[in-house]
């Protein structure tokens, strides 16, 4: 197995508080990785860290060995990293089919003028990229919401936009912020059941963070446990579940 | 939106019908409403209250009946085009000749109104060089263009220093746009003739803070101020002369700076003693204004009293008068009936009125006399000045002529420019 | 009922990402074209096509250019007029300076001058947000007119920094009347509404709204903030250039600076609000709204006037006019927040199902 | 030196003419998150209401004012019954639009009522230099510009207390920050933003004889809301302090720009400079004065 990711001694704060303190671990091609802690345990900041939202202070990140310097989450998407958001954050302005498109637009090189004329190469390029679009839509079935106003959407699926468009720009490497977070049991489910078959389907590496412990335990090959900015343990879900530490944080002792 | 712009048009249709009958018809672009109503409602005022006394007097234009059509449009050059296209379409024979007044709609009309025949009459306002009628035969800058202003007030004050305008120091404090850049070549060249020294300080519009401007003034220490502002600018520099403690009667405004308006909103004693240009006398001795009161007021028809016979009400009137008289003289030549607009535009051209014809017409000496060729369609160029007493507008000197030789070169010279650009051969109608 | 889309299958993606898909809007639409090209040339009097129509097709270029700043890459502009000045100003430089050059040529390098002054004024978006960056644009609004006025070399030294377009001629046809007016500016209006719907429905277009409604997202997935913000301004600007050049040639003749002051910007502003902020259309509804209804008010006002006998001063009508426009805008606004373009498509839903209610 | 310091002192007296007008915005941004385009036309408004009432009725100032002062309060009241209150939770930009609407409505209703001529208006305070400053430093200070830099002060500093302390005051702060929570916890939106509006109403009204008896009452006033832009961007939208300092900063700037500056460019930069230099501040420090840095949290 040979890392695809790797986290070395970060450490954030803003202003005066830590977010992050000396953390490090690494992620393997093609697993499942997770990121578990109990609230303002600094997991979000550690997946904006990864894709370039936040600077540390100290420490670094390296993408398939290559360490990178002054990065910004552009450059990050460029390296073929997606992710997802904690508190949905979709184009609300536009439909569903434009919102993965924007996915593509890596993808799209034809220039300002092609465009304007949508002739030749613009056009060809639209329609290939909105067949990839439509494969993706069939994946995760949403068909029929294809022309809906992402804002008018149920919760459930836009979440499950959301994770289209970040399936659309084809990553090597998925960052999910709490994909299930207030989710229904049904709706539960059939994102495990997305977030499985893109890791195996698309060979997708997959870092998620979730607070459903089930969820976790189940679908994780790995797991990362941070509490107040601290790596409190690293491990496979059965390890996780027989460290002491990992407990204590949970149940709030010590 | 498009139904509802289809009524409209059923609207003005119907109103097309309410001139038809056989009257010399007059369109008016005017502005009430909007930054600059307070100068546009006694002009046009005085405008239509001549119209009504030669209904009411004479019975029309030799027997003609006067109507006419007023326009609103806000001082917005959009909106002004958008009058002069319905007014177009009024009347017999059209709207007669339109005063646009307004810099942008004159220039929004100078391609236009030849095509559609209609006479631009640019009343102390408007392109200076339109003056040579071989280049603008449909366009009159009657009684004084800008540039013989300009040079006026050189003369006015050349008149009024002691010893001499010559190295003196004189600060053009300016309107910063396409009017207040008007008469800066003259005054220039002025400079350079009569050898005195010309500091020229803009003011941004609209100009209603002008602090730095005159602490600069203050700091040049200059012997006289000549005032080129426009709306609010004028009342502001007034007032800020006397912050600073400038001398108002060192201070010479150019005939839109030197209506009641701009002293008043001063304040009016604050600008006692404060000089400015006019094309035409305030106060309401003339025989003209006592007859409008007479035939107009006192049957309750008139516009509203309290104009009569300040600055720009007279200058409405005035502006009614050369327009009327150009109709006259149009109707000598082609018979006494209704005008079109190239007979009124030859009427303005051969006009003439002498000072016994003005004094018949019971206008005395409100304005100079005129006399137009199509070589210059001004007529007089002659500029007076008034003083403000604290209370009202008092006679300062009489009509000035300024540098006629200069301005005429820089007229042609800028008219060929104008020829050339817009590929015209300058030839007399 | 009229309006169904029912059965209408697309058999490919091409013709389901065609600029119009339904056949009721591609007839109506079109229908639409050939009545203003065709017909309206012949029917409309002179005063329509010089004093509404061209001034109408003149303010739609400019909204759609503003439209695409701020209604689609979210970009609060205030500087519009400047810019249609730069367009107004290059152009006619091109005019006289390139000799015997295509009108054309000229609006489209005015166009061109005013994006890259658009993209130079467009820079601080990159720090700036919302109504702060409102600044920027109007820094521009304020200084580009000081700046026309200063140097004389702009208006070819004319005395008062004013321009007088020479005519134009397009392959030897002289347009000088209204109608072949109207016509050259409604087919360079078209043409360019054509384009501006296809970068919206392209990827820029995308990228455009992605910024607009979420930048940091946008950024995330790979869309170049600050590249995009740049086009739009550069976009944006063109449009606006353009629409100025047209303003300065086929509808005023001659302009100086101060008649592209911060009032034309405003009005332009207003259009695309009361039209639709990110529409199209609402482009058009906004250009259509703003310029016509207070001519239509006052013609009712006069016209009721005349009908009742009773003598309404001009003055009175116009301030009447301003009184019931400005209610007029409110009460839009608590019908239909969202512009009268969200009036037209809720009109469309309605047509689809009537006669039934739902 | 001396001339310096008289452009400076000018410069930051006429900036606290810029301040009143930028404090009315200030206060109805603070408290219902709308830019109020209509300042400009309630400035204009509030003034030509009250020469217009002093000349039709021959009242004198102080009657005059109460009437007004009761005037621009039924404005605000109406305002929030008819234009705000349907509006309600509507995005910032549809609320903005409403205030266009507004300021058409304003102008054409005070010109409709009052007419359009120019009225002078005298408030006692001559604007002319203060004589012994002149004789003493030969330095030209105003008596009318101390008059309003003094009223204006204690405008900011009465209005700073009514917020600090008084219950109103406190619920609108609360409005401010979150207009949900507010009404969650039982504070009457509808009222506070009657309130406000008519306070706004009320600083319209001096800003209004302020600049009124300086230009003389008549529509440019709607102007002077173009003054004031600058002074928000670089004050904060938001910050009653901040609109006075930022009023300050910009008077200084562009009287020194104008002056020394001015020269070179060929004059007239005044109209730009503000701008310009709200721009650059801008660049430096994007938050505004007083607004502190936020992380976008996602």
């Amino acid at each position: 197995m040979d890392k695809l990711l790797d986290i070395e001694n970060i450490s954030l704060s803003f202003g005066g508080i830590k977010a992050l303190t000396d953390v490090s671990f690494d992620v393997y091609k093609n697993e499942i990785r997770a990121i578990i802690g109990p609230n303002g345990a600094g997991k979000s900041s550690m997946l904006n860290v990864i894709n370039g939202v936040y600077k540390p202070q100290k420490g670094q990140v390296s993408f398939k060995g290559k360490y990178w310097e002054n990065i910004t989450p552009f450059k990050v998407a460029n390296l073929g990293i997606a992710r997802t958001f904690q508190n949905i954050a979709l184009f609300k302005g536009m439909s569903v089919l434009d919102n993965i498109m924007t996915g593509r637009s890596l993808k799209m090189k034809s220039n300002l003028l092609e465009q304007a004329l949508y002739f030749g190469k613009n056009k060809k390029e639209e329609i290939l990229n909105r067949t990839k679009v439509e494969e993706i839509i069939d994946f995760l079935q949403i068909e029929h919401i294809r022309k809906t106003l992402v804002g008018k959407l149920p919760y459930g699926l836009q979440k499950r936009v959301e994770l289209a468009r970040a399936l659309a720009a084809e990553p090597e490497l998925l960052l999910l912020d709490e994909p299930m977070a207030g989710m229904n049991i049904e709706e539960k489910q059939d994102m495990c059941r997305f977030i499985l078959d893109v890791n195996e389907h698309f060979k997708t590496t997959i870092v998620l963070i979730e607070h459903d412990m089930g969820v976790v335990m189940d679908i994780s090959d790995r797991i990362v446990v941070l509490d107040y900015g601290l790596k409190i343990g690293d491990g496979s879900p059965q390890d996780i579940r027989d460290n002491q530490k990992v407990i204590d944080a949970y149940l709030g002792v010590g | 939106m498009r139904k509802l712009s289809f009524l409209s048009f059923i609207f003005i249709f119907f109103l097309n019908h309410l001139y038809a009958e056989d009257s010399q018809f007059f369109g008016i672009a005017g502005y009430r409403v909007g930054p600059y109503a307070a100068g546009g409602t006694p002009f046009f005022t005085g405008y239509i209250d001549y119209l009504k006394l030669l209904n009411e007097r004479d019975g029309g234009l030799n027997k003609v009946n006067i109507t006419w059509e007023e326009c609103e449009f806000e001082y917005n050059t959009a909106k002004g085009l958008e009058c002069y296209e319905r007014l177009k379409t009024r009347g017999k024979t059209g709207p007669t000749a339109i005063h646009p007044m307004s810099t942008g709609v004159t220039y929004g009309l100078m391609d236009k109104a030849p095509k559609d025949e209609i006479p631009l009459i640019t009343l102390g306002y408007g392109r200076t060089d339109a003056t040579d009628g071989r280049v603008f035969p449909w366009v009159f800058p009657l009684v004084t263009n800008y540039w013989s202003q300009a040079s006026a007030i050189i003369e006015f004050i050349n008149q009024k220093a002691k010893d001499g305008i010559q190295g003196k120091k004189i600060v053009l404090l300016y309107h910063d746009s396409a009017y207040g850049k008007e008469p800066q070549n003259v005054i220039e060249q002025e400079a350079k003739k009569l050898k005195f020294e010309l500091v020229k300080v803009p003011v941004p519009h609209p100009g209603n803070e002008q602090q730095s401007q005159w602490l600069q003034i203050r700091k040049e220490r200059p012997d006289w101020v000549i005032l080129w502002g426009w709306g609010v600018m004028n009342a502001t520099a007034i007032k800020t002369a006397q912050k600073v403690g400038f001398k108002r009667n060192k201070i010479v405004g150019n005939w839109w700076a030197g209506s009641e308006i701009d002293t008043e909103a001063a304040g009016g004693k604050v600008a006692k003693g404060y000089y400015a240009a006019t094309l035409n006398l305030s106060g309401s001795d003339f025989k003209v204004v006592q007859d409008i009161k007479k035939y107009v007021y006192d049957k309750g028809k008139g516009g509203n009293e309290k104009y009569l016979g300040t600055v720009l009400w007279n200058r409405g009137v005035v502006a009614a008068l050369v327009t009327v008289e150009g109709v006259k003289k149009a109707q000598s030549k082609y018979g006494n009936k209704v005008m079109t607009g190239a007979q009124v535009r030859w009427g303005l051209e051969n006009l003439s009125l002498s000072k016994d014809d003005l004094k018949k017409l019971g206008f005395g000496d409100m304005v100079p006399p005129i006399k137009l060729s199509c070589e210059n369609h001004e007529g007089a160029g002659l500029t007076r000045f008034q003083q403000w007493d604290g209370k009202q507008w008092t006679v300062a000197s009489d009509w000035i002529g300024g540098d006629k030789k200069l301005v005429r070169n820089m007229i042609e010279k800028s008219a060929a420019q104008y020829a050339k650009e817009k590929n015209i051969t300058p030839k007399c109608l | 009922m009229f309006y169904r889309e029912n059965g209408q299958f697309k058999i490919s993606y091409s013709k389901d990402q065609a600029l119009l898909t339904i056949s009721q809007d591609k007839f109506f639409i079109f229908a639409l074209v050939a009545f203003s090209l065709l017909i309206v040339p012949f029917i409309a009097s002179d005063y329509w096509l010089t004093a509404i129509l061209i001034p109408f097709l003149v303010f739609t270029l400019a909204a759609l250019g503003l439209n695409i700043l701020t209604g689609y890459a979210g970009q609060l502009s205030l500087g519009t007029a400047a810019f249609m000045a730069v367009g107004a100003y290059a152009a006619y430089n091109f005019q006289i300076r390139v000799p015997n050059i295509p009108i054309i040529f000229s609006f489209i390098g005015g166009g061109l001058i005013a994006a890259a002054v658009g993209v130079l004024f467009g820079l601080p978006s990159l720090r700036i947000r919302g109504f702060y960056l409102a600044v920027a644009t109007l820094a521009a609004q304020f200084f580009i007119p000081w700046l026309l006025i200063k140097v004389e070399w702009f208006s070819n030294y004319n005395p008062s920094g004013v321009i007088t377009t020479p005519p134009v001629t397009f392959f030897g046809f002289i347009i000088d009347t209204p109608v072949s007016k109207y016509i050259f500016i409604l087919v360079i209006v078209i043409l360019l509404t054509i384009l501006a719907k296809n970068l919206i429905r392209s990827k820029i277009g995308r990228s455009w709204m992605a910024v607009r409604d979420m930048d940091i997202a946008a950024e995330v997935i790979g869309i170049p903030i600050m590249k995009t913000k740049l086009i739009a301004f550069a976009v944006s600007s063109f449009y606006c250039g353009v629409a100025g050049a047209v303003y300065a040639f086929l509808y005023l003749g001659s302009v100086e600076p101060d008649g592209f002051n911060i009032d034309l910007s405003f009005r332009i502003l207003f259009m695309i609000i009361i039209g639709g902020i990110g529409s199209v259309m609402g482009s058009y509804f906004g250009a259509a709204f703003i310029t016509l209804l207070p001519i239509l008010l006052e013609n009712i006002i006069h016209f009721l006037a005349v009908a009742l006998s009773i003598t309404i001063s001009s003055a009175v009508t116009s301030v009447l006019q301003l009184l019931i426009f400005g209610a007029l805008i409110i009460f839009f606004l608590i019908v239909e927040p969202h512009g009268l373009a969200r009036l037209w498509s809720i009109l469309k839903e309605k047509l689809r199902l009537w006669p039934f209610p739902y | 030196m001396t001339f310096f310091l008289e452009v400076l002192i000018g410069g930051l007296l006429s900036g606290v003419m810029y301040s009143l007008v930028a404090l009315g915005f200030v206060l109805i941004y603070k408290a219902s998150g709308v830019f109020n385009f209509a300042q400009g036309a309630m400035v204009f408004f509030a003034a030509l209401s009250f020469v217009g009432i002093q000349i039709n009725f021959g009242l004198s100032f102080w009657p005059t004012l109460m009437v007004v002062i009761i005037l621009m309060i039924i404005v605000g009241v109406l305002t929030e019954k008819f234009v705000l209150r349907p509006l309600v939770n509507q995005p910032q930009i549809t609320l903005f639009m409403a205030t266009i609407g507004l300021t058409f409505f304003l102008e054409g209703l005070a010109q409709l009522v009052w007419g359009t001529d120019v009225h002078p208006l005298d408030i006692g305070i001559e604007d002319a230099p203060i004589e012994f400053i002149l004789d003493r430093f030969d330095m030209v200070i105003s008596a009318f510009d101390l008059f309003a830099a003094i009223i204006s002060g204690t405008l900011v500093v009465s209005l700073a207390i009514f917020f600090q302390v008084t219950k109103i005051g406190r619920a609108l702060r609360a409005v401010a920050d979150d207009h949900q929570a507010a009404l969650s916890i039982g504070i009457p939106l509808k009222q506070i933003w009657a309130i406000v509006w008519s306070v706004a109403g009320f600083v319209a009204l001096v800003a209004g004889l302020m600049w009124g008896s300086r230009n003389g009452v008549q529509f440019a006033l709607t102007f002077v809301a173009l003054k004031a832009l600058p002074v928000l961007i670089i004050g904060g939208f938001d910050s009653v302090l901040g609109a006075i300092l930022g009023g300050l900063i910009i008077g200084a700037l562009e009287k020194l720009a104008e002056v020394y500056i001015g020269p070179m460019l060929g004059g007239g930069i005044e109209g730009w400079f503000a701008y310009v230099a709200a721009l650059l501040f801008l660049l430096i420090r994007p938050e505004g004065m007083f607004g502190e840095k936020k992380i976008d949290r996602i």
